[in-house]
């Protein structure tokens, strides 16, 4: 039993299943860090400011899309960040090199979906903890990215791919509607396919699953290549952003993601967990660091900040999620 | 059945060595780089250069010993490398205020303990995941030791602190690897001679034997991350002395180097499933591999990748041994 | 058994790799430190290093941290260099205070060391070759602000707090700002050097200020990040960063960029390397080069056109005046 | 309440008016209860009727929310192990409570380590002299240095009950002790608990096999949903008033089997196959319309001839041919020939536990309902709904989740799953493992419907008079190898044990 539980099967919210009534939970504290931050900064709530959080958070969504459905596996990807760099630098020089932007997308996306490859074999057939194989294979693209790039940066790229990163459509970044179609497909995929559901399904059990016919590696090596493969995406949008690649980046992007999948409400033991739940996350973390600056709270702060976010958003979790032991 | 009852035949030293954590790997790669490395450069099998393997890994070593016992619960510490970095700050602080090495090493382990009580704290009375958990817990101290420092390093150390990585004990051993050698041997007898060792293997193994057995679970459980705050704040001291200031960001991300050491060297994250000497191997492995490199020459990006490859080879091992079971 | 083979040979093959690597040279052997392999800077100052040694005829070997700016990865590099014991070193230490232990080791080994960049606060070397980062920041914000025509409102965007170049920097920026009294300096927030955090910084910030007349950011990843920043968001801002790599010097031709500090890692190499086989070679070394203070702009950016691959080393006597 | 029949001297510990809750379960209710030395007291009851959580408060795992308890008559306070300890109370539970990486000297003696001279230390030595002693108690010849994970289940069972029997327990509960056990173990285990009883030890055991309970039992009490309903002494009752009180009503033994149509044709085809796990030249086929099965001693194959005919474990020589198919794959190309696996262990190879009964049940069955790609919540619940009724699923809804609800009602979801999923060769691994009475009687009803239908089945089981009762006929495993195969005629309990053993 948990040392304390909240009785949150009655009230108002007690028609709803676990799993959506943690996304409403969610999305309520948001509203809340919202509106209170609203009160301490004028510039907060202005819809520049909140539109310029989304476009923030789309970056670390499209991490954290691919990183959920990893997670809902029992699984864990520590190679995102360096597989964003690795992506970036190749879909680069690509696009330097051909003065093609579709080739340039087509190595981002390839390069990042075979290092997903790579994580889902090291995984599935050589049998390899995830953390393990996927931290050994960091260590691997990070040196991979390194000489490469030889210390070099790549950067002007033309107007019509920079765009994706930093343009507008009726007034709303590009990033974001990005962000929300993959969120949808995201949520498609996950609550509409027969592949979402045995994906929870190995996450919860996967003994059961496997033995229920479920062909658990090859759905094991899929969420890596989504992974993966979002992690390639999100290096275009990287890219696009940026304006330039260089060895280093997406290095510090993989703690964050694997926070904002963790506030969004997926169990790190797998079978539980929502796409919309790890949105919530990404807005959430990209929120409080926005209202730091806009606050010029020395940035110092931050990165306490984040581990205590993380931190109480599982515990809340924990507390209304009555007697489960997990 | 009938010959069920039989006697099984008592295992034999190697048999018990495979047992206690597919042991292969790390000792294999170990072997091998030994062998690679004695063969392709003049320097490797010097006295002086194997104790500078041995001086590089002792830091890494005093994470990885209560990484095991940790990993060994089904738990995990990501926060030990910012806590023995804030750990590091606070002693260069205290060090530089009083000029003396005793308060200054009470202030690091205080710091450690604390966070180790966190830690634990968090995992086993407020049941949330460890890597929860100790991802919270890694930003908080990191956060502290970026603030306590607003981003400067700490210099101006006394000669009390910088005296631990210079001369030698006993007559014999530099004193890091003396203070790295005492810490495996207590942590070994720790965990195979005590009772606590036992709770060790049973907390990750079945815990509701445990309990069932009339022993406070989680107490043990918070003993395990005390430990591990403890030890980084050991580790503190060697560091200190061994870059002479404290630093913000001095030992960031050495969880990582740990967890993978402790993995290299045949811990499994599984019921708790490993053996303590293999994480001296595994951390003398990365430390031979970078050690070997760096004399051949060999270009940095290239060290970077073969430090992947060496813990995915180390672990593949493993694998390919255990299936033979 | 058979895995295993291939796995023990798979680990050969790689140290075998690795030993085909090994550069030999009957001539004197530098071992170079650098803080890291991402960025820019330190690769001008890797190569450097190398065109020098071409052209004088040595060899060298580069000692970069698997973890960008590792202190204790960068102490341990120098314990296995003094095993190796190269004939001289050229060093720039990854944190100016933290490194000390380090210099004293060679120090003790008895080993010719030339720092370069950041200056080490112990130890005693050959020469220091650097650039003043006090005197860059000074001058490219006195060009900034001279560019905004004396007034409005500046941005700063700052490096990784504590670092001994964003220290200098901003102290150089903060008495610049002293002779300018009609420009407010809005906010300075650090973007640690880096791109992605810088153009965020900005980001947040354009929130908070509608009114930004300049950025002064302290390198030139971060002026680059600011500037994608203000131009997704519509919004125009003379920038000015530091380092003088080519992306800037690009960006200025571009007219998007208004000038950089030039800090010129190349030649900072070069003559860390010239610094330390004159010295085993019997001739004088001044203890301190100290490059002078050069801000890129419009208009003398085509001599810094050419590409670092291609630079070569000027002479001695050319650079090194007194 | 409870009338004295047999002691002189008093109950050694007794409980009174017991009950305790769980959100939304009152799983105890007023239960009372008395245990005399050197008796052994059956406790009976169907899946959820409150044993297992009678046991937990008896040991001190749970605390009572009601009701207190009595020692030689003194009222006494149990508030956890170590209460319990105090008066001698140990206990044999069915699910293992041994440390997989500590030896057997350090599992039985684990929480109870011999103290040496230096605080904290343990006396190893002695520990393992103890443990030795016990061991050949049990005429156990297994080093105490041995690592737990690496014994066989028979063997894990075994170091628990000499875990317990190292307590020098007053009072001994045991739990299904024989579950996992082969007969000669078996054997062995009465002979202790015989001479525990003449030394004075109070037992309590629970059991699900009625041979049992009359062959141990010196008093037999029944509990139902929580209450306990009756005592009896052997001598005053039979096994079918004693199923009538553990399930309310009357039911019948015989699984009564009605008469089926003559079997189709040959489903499935075994032959010559080995395995990794195992099996030895093994060879046999089921027919559509028939009900095979397949009995033996635990550890002889049984579970392995299933998993090598669903792909889970790797065939080595020899073909499984299903519909006549080869069938060289995993489990998914098994579940596409229409191979389904109602395996042993439920809670951990069956069902996801922390997921809802309509997402377990249709698990197996999506490629059948939705196509390869998409899927669609409501029609899924639609599904679910309709396989419940079917089945007479006991859940508050399709959106329960399955690890709430009783043994029987999560074996039957386990079976839903591959109806939903169309199969036409079941193979049934130990269906009524830990499930009630009634919950038996329905699965076998449900068996002969499936087969009815021209589905085939091979049903695994340890409960010979079952496979006496349900199968059309039976292969006999032994040592990994099919020692022979009984027709319906031929089939009696000593025919299969004759055939099972080894010294036949």
């Amino acid at each position: 039993m948990t040392a304390a539980s909240l009785d949150l099967n009655r009230g108002p919210l007690a028609h709803l299943s676990q799993g959506t009534r943690s996304v409403v939970y969610r999305l309520l504290a948001m509203a809340l860090i919202a509106a209170a931050m609203s009160f301490a900064s004028e510039a907060f709530l202005t819809s520049n400011n909140l539109l310029n959080v989304l476009r923030q958070a789309s970056l670390l969504f499209l991490l954290a899309s691919g990183l959920t459905l990893v997670i809902l596996t029992a699984g864990l990807d520590l190679s995102v960040g360096a597989n964003v760099a690795l992506s970036a630098c190749l879909a680069a020089t690509v696009i330097k090199g051909t003065g093609s932007v579709a080739l340039g997308v087509a190595a981002g996306l390839g390069a990042g979906s075979l290092v997903g490859l790579a994580n889902g074999l090291l995984v599935t057939l050589l049998r390899i903890p995830p953390f393990i194989a996927t931290y050994g294979m960091l260590w691997i693209l990070h040196g991979v990215t390194y000489w490469f790039m030889k210390g070099e940066t790549i950067h002007g790229f033309p107007p019509a791919f920079r765009a994706v990163g930093s343009g507008y459509w009726l007034g709303v970044p590009i990033p974001v509607y990005v962000m929300l179609l993959f969120l949808a497909a995201g949520i498609v995929f996950a609550q509409r396919t027969t592949w979402g559901q045995e994906i929870y399904a190995i996450g919860a059990n996967p003994e059961a699953a496997r033995l229920s016919g479920v062909p658990v590696r090859r759905r094991l090596v899929l969420v890596y290549v989504a992974s993966g493969a979002m992690a390639g995406l999100a290096s275009l949008i990287f890219l696009a952003r940026l304006n330039s690649a260089e060895g280093d980046i997406g290095e510090t992007l993989t703690l964050p993601a694997i926070a904002a999948v963790l506030i969004g409400g997926t169990s790190l033991f797998g079978g539980v967990g929502s796409m919309l739940g790890t949105l919530v996350g990404a807005v959430i973390l990209t929120l409080v660091l926005n209202f730091m600056n806009l606050l010029t709270i020395n940035a110092n702060w931050q990165p306490l900040v984040t581990g205590v976010i993380v931190v109480l958003a599982v515990f809340l979790d924990n507390l209304t999620r009555k007697g489960d032991s997990r | 059945m009938h010959d069920a009852v039989t006697a099984a035949p008592a295992p034999n030293f190697l048999e018990r060595l495979q047992r206690a954590g597919s042991a292969g790997g790390a000792a294999i790669v170990l072997l091998v780089l030994f062998a690679v490395f004695a063969l392709a450069g003049r320097n490797f099998l010097t006295p002086g250069n194997l104790v500078n393997i041995a001086m590089q890994s002792t830091i890494l070593l005093l994470l990885a010993l209560p990484m095991t016992l940790i990993i060994l619960t089904e738990g995990l510490d990501l926060s030990m490398g910012a806590v023995l970095t804030l750990c590091n700050v606070v002693l260069a602080l205290v060090a530089v205020k009083t000029g003396a090495l005793a308060p200054a090493l009470a202030a690091a382990l205080a710091v450690g303990l604390a966070f180790g009580l966190l830690n634990g704290t968090l995992v086993a009375a407020l049941r949330i995941p460890p890597f929860v958990a100790t991802l919270g817990t890694l930003g908080v101290a990191q956060g502290l030791a970026l603030v306590v420092t607003d981003g400067q390093s700490v210099v101006g150390i006394p000669d009390a602190v910088q005296q631990m990585n210079s001369g030698l004990w006993f007559g014999l051993l530099p004193p890091p690897i003396a203070i790295a050698a005492l810490a495996y041997l207590a942590m070994h007898l720790l965990l195979y001679q005590t009772r606590f060792g036992a709770y060790v293997f049973a907390l990750g193994g079945n815990r509701e034997a445990l309990t069932l057995a009339g022993i406070h679970a989680r107490g043990n459980l918070i003993a395990v991350y005390v430990l591990g705050g403890l030890m980084a704040g050991l580790a503190a001291l060697l560091l200190t002395a061994r870059i002479n200031a404290g630093h913000p960001t001095a030992a960031i991300g050495m969880e990582f180097d740990a967890i993978a050491a402790v993995a290299v060297g045949g811990t499994s994250f599984e019921r708790g499933k490993g053996w303590l000497l293999g994480t001296v191997l595994g951390v003398l492995a990365v430390g031979v591999l970078r050690n070997g490199l760096n004399l051949m020459s060999v270009p940095s990006s290239v060290q970077v990748s073969a430090i992947g490859v060496l813990v995915i080879v180390a672990l593949l091992i493993d694998a390919f041994r255990g299936d033979r079971r | 058994m058979k895995t295993l083979q291939t796995m023990t040979l798979t680990l050969a093959a790689l140290a075998a790799l690795a030993a085909a690597g090994v550069a030999r040279a009957d001539n004197e052997r530098l071992a170079v430190f650098t803080k890291n392999q991402t960025n820019p800077y330190f690769q001008a100052v890797r190569l450097g290093t190398e065109a020098a040694s071409r052209q004088m005829k040595a060899t060298v070997t580069h000692y970069v941290p698997t973890k960008p700016d590792s202190i204790p990865e960068q102490m341990s590099q120098i314990e296995d260099v003094i095993v190796k014991k190269p004939d001289a070193i050229v060093f720039i230490p990854v944190d100016y205070k933290a490194m000390a232990p380090g210099v004293q080791k060679i120090n003790t080994a008895k080993i010719p060391v030339v720092n370069v960049t950041d200056r080490s606060e112990v130890g005693a070397f050959v020469s220091f070759v650097g650039a003043s980062d006090y005197d860059l920041g000074k001058e490219t914000a006195r060009a900034l602000f001279k560019a905004m025509g004396g007034k409005g409102n500046v941005i700063g965007i700052e490096g990784v707090k504590g670092s001994l170049t964003n220290i200098d920097r901003q102290r150089g920026m903060r008495d610049a700002l002293k002779d300018f009294p009609n420009i407010k300096l809005l906010a300075s927030q650090p973007g640690n050097y880096q791109r992605l955090q810088a153009l965020q910084v900005m980001e947040n910030l354009m929130q908070s200020y509608p009114q930004i007349d300049g950025v002064f950011a302290a390198n030139d990843a971060m002026a680059s990040g600011a500037i994608e920043a203000m131009e997704a968001a519509n919004r125009k801002a003379l920038v000015v960063g530091i380092n003088g790599t080519k992306e800037a010097i690009d960006a200025i031709n571009a007219g998007k960029m208004l000038a950089t500090g030039d800090y010129n890692g190349f030649l900072q190499g070069c003559l860390g390397t010239m610094a330390a086989l004159r010295s085993l070679r019997g001739q004088p070394v001044p203890k301190e080069i100290v490059l002078p203070a050069a801000v890129i702009d419009k208009a003398n950016a085509a001599r810094h056109a050419v590409p670092v691959e291609q630079r070569s080393c000027p002479r001695w006597e050319d650079a090194v005046k007194g | 309440m409870i009338t004295d029949h047999s002691t002189q001297a008093g109950p050694l510990f007794e409980l009174r008016g017991i009950s305790k809750s769980f959100p939304g379960v009152r799983a105890l209710d007023d239960v009372s209860f008395e245990i005399h030395p050197g008796e052994v007291h059956m406790l009976l009851g169907e899946n959820g009727a409150g044993k297992s959580t009678l046991m937990k408060v008896l040991c001190g795992a749970y605390t009572a929310d009601a009701g207190e308890f009595a020692h030689r008559g003194e009222p006494v306070h149990i508030d956890g192990p170590a209460d319990a300890r105090r008066y001698g109370i140990a206990v044999i539970f069915q699910e293992f409570t041994l440390v997989p990486y500590l030896n057997i000297a350090q599992n039985i003696f684990l929480g109870r380590e011999f103290k040496s001279g230096f605080p904290g230390w343990v006396d190893a030595a002695g520990m393992h002299r103890e443990a030795r002693r016990i061991l050949d108690q049990l005429g156990l010849a297994l080093d105490t240095r041995t690592m737990v994970a690496d014994l066989g289940v028979a063997h894990q069972q075994m170091v628990e009950i000499a875990k317990a029997l190292s307590q020098q327990a007053k009072i001994l509960v045991l739990d299904e002790p024989t579950a996992a056990l082969s007969d000669r173990e078996t054997e062995r285990l009465f002979a202790m608990i015989a001479k525990l009883k003449a030394d004075g030890v109070a037992m309590v055991y629970i059991s699900h096999r009625m041979a049992e309970v009359f062959e141990l039992g010196d008093r037999i009490t029944v509990l139902r949903d929580g209450r306990k309903i009756a005592t009896r002494m052997p001598g005053e009752t039979a096994p079918a008033e004693l199923v009538s009180l553990m399930v309310g009503r009357k039911v019948d033994m015989s699984y009564a089997r009605s008469e089926r149509p003559p079997a189709g044709p040959r489903v499935l085809d075994v032959r010559n196959v080995h395995t990794n796990s195992g099996l030895v030249d093994v060879s046999l086929n089921v027919r559509a319309g028939e009900i095979v099965g397949l009995a033996g001693l635990v550890g002889s194959g049984r579970t392995e001839v299933a998993r090598a005919i669903f792909g889970a474990d790797r065939v080595t020589s020899g073909t499984v041919e299903v519909f006549g198919k080869v069938q060289r794959g995993d489990p998914a190309k098994a579940r596409a020939l229409g191979v389904a696996l109602i395996p042993e262990g439920r809670k951990t190879q069956g069902l996801a536990l922390i997921r809802s009964v309509a997402d377990n049940l249709l698990l197996a069955g999506l490629h059948k309902h939705f196509g390869k790609r998409w899927f669609s919540p409501r029609h899924g619940l639609a599904i679910a709904r309709s396989l419940i009724e079917r089945l007479r699923v006991v859940t508050p809804g399709p959106l329960q989740r399955v690890g709430l609800l009783s043994g029987g009602n999560q074996q039957k979801v386990v079976i839903g799953k591959w109806l939903n999923a169309e199969s036409k060769l079941f193979l049934f691994d130990e269906p009524t493992r830990g499930i009630d009475v009634g919950a038996k009687a329905e699965i076998f009803a449900l068996l002969d419907q499936l087969v009815r239908g021209g589905a085939a089945v091979l049903m695994i089981s340890s409960e010979l008079p079952e496979i006496i009762a349900v199968c059309d006929r039976t292969y006999v495993m032994r040592e990994g190898r099919v020692a022979g195969e009984l027709a319906r005629a031929q089939m009696t309990e000593q025919s299969i044990l004759t055939l099972g053993m080894h010294d036949a």
